[in-house]
């Protein structure tokens, strides 16, 4: 299975999602430049990893959607393509209209570090399906801008769709209605703020409920 | 024909802080007056920061040499092998004055400097850490220099993406009016990669890289060597402003360009920029160079020579390599969006020549430049250390145990630091293992397959024990760092350190300056660990009142094999506790006499070093046996501190503590001690045998000294009598808070 | 041709910033602040033939990159100097 | 009354946001731009007595609290409302 990691300038948590792709879940994990426009139909997966693309100058993710390999990743959504944003790629995903809402700086005012339990609102999506509706997730978070925004009858509709599949509980930025992690109507496309590539083998193995819930459903594509 | 528009004088010399010997001295070599791009050449190179006039003749002592080493001091940073072909790169250093200035841009800066410090040996940073002292918590500039500092460091290091992962806070009012940044940075290479700044080969060109030139913090190296007054404005250059952006764009296109094969040699701008970095390339190659600066990058408009040679602008490399390599070298640049121009090319002669808008701007000898003149600086003991030294013993001892206890910890330096840690990406990278900010941090090195490696990482000193006796207190922040890392099971394999002392022209300043410095050396060497980098940061003082001598060590250790980390905290409640070491400590220096006498005061009794080292040797070894026990090093605040830290990290709430003081033994020294070297350990009652019979084979003494309970509460007895009872759970509170107001 | 584009929060959107400087100024006396917004303001130097073009590539820099409209709202402000 | 207070960073000092934010507006073809500094603005409601006494208050705000003196120079301007 093929997999692919995009890097823009500012990204750092590109090598640890290659890491953690390629060495802890096994998959062939290939490096894509956001300068390149290549053929992603090879990929079963896209990854657009944390860090601070474009120094979070202007908004976090802005100057990032508007790279050149953007157009082939929308492409590449809409034909159905499975699309997971961390962090930063989270920020991405919505400035790039790829996902809901936006990412603004947290209510602190403060960047963030720490360990976070999460909920998991709903398995009922290719991203949490190894994992029970209910139940509590602690991952690592570290972001300044991870304060959701999204309007509340908006947040009804995704809600009732299925599509709110990670909140906290305990709120550490601000983010509307405790949401952590979304993912589009399709629910091809996820983005979330907390790293599950950092707790897949060293801290915690938590982040392995991510990994595989969407290998499952990557394999019987 | 040199271009002499601007005459210089002794006035201007003295202006732009060279002496009037100084000057004479350039004159003469050059057989004629200095221009004014020539004379700033000089006055940054011959300052305090780039010259390390002071300081050098000391810095000889320190043991540099070892079978690990690959790297001594004298690069951009030093290297240790860590086997299996890699090599750890590190370096500390300060950046106090800008810090003071501008702290959020002053600490940016200060972290992007390290980081390029690293990355220009080859090696990419893995790990950061800080040592920050500020002054009095009630000085009302005190929170805003926390909070801008603070700031400073995360905003950079997160952005960039190298992890923050320990570091050491301490306030003292010594520091109102100058606080210190230290920033270190650690990085890994392998060793065929590690790259050396050698202007070599002749015939080979320069290539400027990275942002473009400004004018900002034109003639910041002379500032670093100068002291603050409340009374006049200091100069002020151009305050620089950190890019992290640009930094991670220039460290991944450098170590792409190097892993090309398309880099020779290389060095960051650093302080004096590019006068600092073509005299000092040269200089370590005897070759010299000539550059065009036409050619310089610049973003802004009508640079006069003189300002494009003392630009600190941030962000910036020099790069030696073949004219052929030129074209891939740019292509690398290009795609990481930076710029890359030739700017000059190595020449025969030992002489820098350079010219700008048709003339020859500068014409000068490298050694001229390059190796100034040292100074003398004369030394003295201070007259009034038999005072410092008194301390009213008995004052103490009638005093009532829980006073004790409530004046030691009300203090700022003794609060949980999460408020302040948790602004960093202390994870990034995915290296990070288990509970940062422990007493050092551990990181696996996740790019080794061959063998299981870790690295350790912490930071210390202690200024109190410093300023009263300053030999012991280079002895002990060596100590200490090294059992930070022995109770996490590390060996020490490398240390870099960086000096924080007032004016040099002060004898007494310098004194405890050569003093702190043998103390380094004496314990260096006792523990077979060579200093490999490090940094001296001078004229730290206001109104001519110096900062305690801070001499604060970063020091690696090494973890080779598969085997677990001790716990740092009570894992339990049902545990045995033992002084590793003495039972009774001294009270000189310590964090009770301050609290208690409001000044600093005891003579501190000095560290055993033998005993150190045996003690460091028996943690390594307890920690192969995979048995299950917490380590925690006891130093300022004593045994008190450090049990109340250990049951604040316990992962149960009830967790209490029960010391129970034999008969006979001084209470005080006990409790509150602060001699090195003594750890305290606790382990399930049923490993006592074996701990107790590796602490004899290994020489070092063992003293059960009580247990961890479920009653949430800290207790100490002496036989039937009970000195203190008190809820653990309301003194973290306490702990918890005190930081919180920083960041409100 | 100098202008300035101000980009605010939309008012349905909290802005942190503006109300812990809005606190600091009334801890700091200053009792007669009601209300604070804190915006970003970008100051751009462009060549452009006539001022309605200049406003129309400013339009589209603001729809393209310089403002989130889900969040954001913007205003452009034509040949005015940034402060010296 | 309203006010607004500009920040920037003064001209001598680097403004890496602003900068970067230039070439990525080069880069999608808006080849007009020149230059591009980035500042805060600060959106104020405030209750003063006079409009001399507002510019005063804010004078003393700026001093205080909302400018850094050292890399920033600030403008303040008297009336002007916020976009919504
Ligand atoms: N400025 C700082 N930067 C990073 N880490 C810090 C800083 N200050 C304190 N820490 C971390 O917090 C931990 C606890 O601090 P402290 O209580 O002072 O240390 P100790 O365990 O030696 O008593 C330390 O291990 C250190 O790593
Ligand atoms: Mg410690």
């Amino acid at each position: 299975m093929k997999v692919g990691v995009i890097t823009y300038p500012g990204s750092n948590c590109d090598d640890d999602a290659v890491y953690t792709l390629q060495e802890t879940c096994g998959w062939q994990t290939d490096r894509l430049w956001h300068k390149d426009t290549p053929s992603l139909s090879e990929y079963k997966l896209l990854v657009l990893p944390g860090g601070f693309s474009y120094g979070d100058y202007l908004r976090c993710g802005a100057m990032a959607a508007l790279s050149p390999i953007m157009e082939n990743v929308k492409a590449f959504a809409d034909a159905g393509g499975y699309v997971l944003g961390i962090c930063n790629g989270f920020q991405v995903l919505c400035e790039a209209g790829l996902l809901p809402g936006a990412l603004a700086k947290n209510d602190s005012l403060r960047f963030v570090c720490k360990d976070v339990d999460l909920k998991v609102e709903t398995n009922d999506s290719p991203w949490t399906n190894f994992l029970k509706a209910g139940d509590t997730l602690s991952l690592p978070i570290a972001h300044g801008d991870g304060r959701y925004i999204i309007e509340e009858s908006d947040f009804a509709q995704m809600r009732g769709r299925h599509q709110i599949l990670l909140t906290y509980q305990n709120n550490p930025n601000g983010s509307a209605f405790d949401v952590a992690g979304v993912c589009n109507e399709k629910k091809n496309v996820f983005g979330l703020m907390p790293h599950p590539e950092r707790a897949s083998d060293l801290r915690s193995r938590n982040g392995m409920g991510v990994w595989r819930s969407i290998q499952s459903v990557l394999e019987k594509a | 024909m040199i271009a002499d528009t601007q005459i210089t004088d002794v006035a201007l010399a003295k202006q732009l802080g060279l002496t009037a010997q100084e000057y004479d001295f350039i004159c003469r070599k050059l057989e004629r007056k200095p221009n004014y791009a020539e004379l700033g050449i000089c006055s940054a190179m011959y300052s305090e920061h780039c010259s390390y006039k002071s300081s050098k003749p000391h810095l000889r002592k320190l043991p540099t040499q070892g079978p690990r080493v690959l790297q001594g001091p004298g690069e951009n940073a030093g290297a240790i092998d860590i086997g299996e072909g890699w090599a750890v790169i590190f370096k500390m250093e300060s950046h106090n004055h800008p810090s003071f200035i501008e702290p959020y841009q002053g600490a940016a800066t200060g972290v992007g400097g390290i980081l390029r410090d690293v990355f220009t040996m080859g090696a990419r940073p893995i790990a950061s850490m800080n040592g920050l002292c500020f002054g009095s918590e009630t000085n009302p500039v005190t929170h805003g220099l926390v909070r801008g500092v603070v700031k400073g460091i995360g905003d950079y290091g997160n952005c960039v993406g190298v992890p923050t992962v320990a570091g050491q806070t301490f306030f003292h009012p010594c520091y109102n009016g100058n606080n210190l940044v230290n920033a270190f940075t650690a990085g890994l290479v392998r060793h065929e990669n590690i790259f050396r700044a050698s202007a070599s080969g002749v015939g080979n060109i320069l290539v400027y890289a990275g942002a473009k030139t400004g004018r900002d913090g034109v003639h910041g190296a002379t500032m670093a060597s100068k002291e603050f007054s409340s009374e006049k404005e200091p100069e002020r250059p151009t305050v620089q402003v950190g890019d992290p952006f640009t930094e991670k764009l220039l460290l991944e296109a450098t170590l792409e360009a190097m892993q090309k094969g398309l880099i020779q040699s290389i060095q960051d701008m650093g302080a004096a920029g590019l006068t600092s970095s073509s005299f000092e390339m040269a200089d370590r190659a005897k070759t010299g160079l000539h550059l065009n600066l036409d050619k310089i990058p610049s973003r802004e408009h009508g640079m006069s020579a003189y300002e494009l040679l003392l630009s600190e602008s941030q962000e910036r490399m020099l790069i030696v390599t073949q004219e052929d390599k030129f074209d891939g070298l740019k292509a690398v640049f290009d795609k990481w969006d930076l710029d890359a121009e030739i700017i000059g090319v190595i020449t025969e002669g030992k002489k820098v020549t350079m010219t700008y808008k048709g003339e020859t701007v500068v014409d000068m000898p490298v050694d001229l430049v390059a190796n100034p003149p040292m100074a003398e600086r004369p030394l003295s003991a201070p007259s009034d250390l038999k005072q410092l030294w008194f301390m009213d013993r008995n004052q103490l001892m009638v005093a009532p145990l829980q006073q004790k206890i409530d004046r030691l910890l009300d203090t700022i330096n003794f609060a949980d630091p999460t408020p302040l840690t948790q602004q960093y990406d202390s994870m990034v990278g995915n290296r990070t293992e288990g509970g940062t900010f422990d007493d050092a941090a551990v990181l696996r090195l996740r790019e080794i397959k061959s063998k299981p490696l870790r690295l350790a990482f912490s930071t210390d000193c202690n200024p109190r024990i410093c300023q009263l006796d300053p030999r012991e207190g280079g002895r002990r922040a060596i100590v200490e760092s090294a059992l930070n890392l022995a109770v996490r099971g590390a060996t020490p394999i490398g240390v870099t350190d960086c000096l924080n002392f007032g004016n040099p022209e002060n004898p007494e300043v310098m004194w405890r300056f050569s003093e702190s410095v043998e103390g380094i050396a004496e314990a260096c060497e006792a523990l077979k660990v060579p200093v490999v980098s490090g940094n001296v940061s001078l004229y730290n003082d206001t109104d001519s009142r110096p900062i305690y001598p801070t001499p604060m060590i970063g020091m690696v250790g090494l973890i080779e094999g598969e085997q677990k980390l001790p716990y740092s905290n009570f894992f339990g409640t049902e545990l045995e506790l033992a002084i590793i070491g003495n039972l009774e400590a001294s009270l000189g220096g310590s964090q009770l006499a301050y609290q208690w006498f409001k000044r600093d005061c005891g003579q501190p009794a000095a560290t055993d070093l033998p005993a150190s080292q045996r003690m460091i040797k028996f943690l390594g070894q307890l920690a192969k046996k995979n048995m299950a026990y917490a380590a925690h090093d006891i130093s300022e605040g004593g045994l008190v501190v450090a049990a109340l830290e250990m049951a604040f990290r316990s992962p149960y709430p009830e967790t209490g503590v029960e010391i129970q003081i034999p008969s006979r033994i001084e209470i005080d020294e006990v409790l509150f001690g602060e001699t090195c070297p003594r750890v305290l350990l606790a382990y399930a009652p049923e490993n006592r045998v074996e701990i107790e019979t590796l602490c004899s084979r290994s020489a070092v003494k063992f003293n059960k000294i009580g247990n961890t309970t479920d009653k949430a509460k800290f207790k100490v007895t002496q036989g039937l009598a009970v000195l203190s009872d008190m809820s653990v759970s309301t003194v973290k509170e306490t702990w918890q808070n005190k930081w919180k107001g920083f960041f409100n | 041709m100098r202008a300035k584009v101000e980009i605010f929060y939309k008012d349905s959107v909290f802005d942190p910033q503006g109300s812990t400087i809005c606190q600091s100024l009334k801890r700091l006396g200053f009792h007669t602040v009601k209300e604070v917004r804190m915006g970003k303001v970008i100051d751009v130097e462009l060549e452009s033939s006539s001022p309605r073009a200049a406003q129309q590539e400013l339009e589209n820099m603001c729809k393209k990159l310089l403002a989130n409209p889900v969040i954001e709202s913007y205003k452009i402000i034509l040949g005015e100097t940034a402060t010296t």
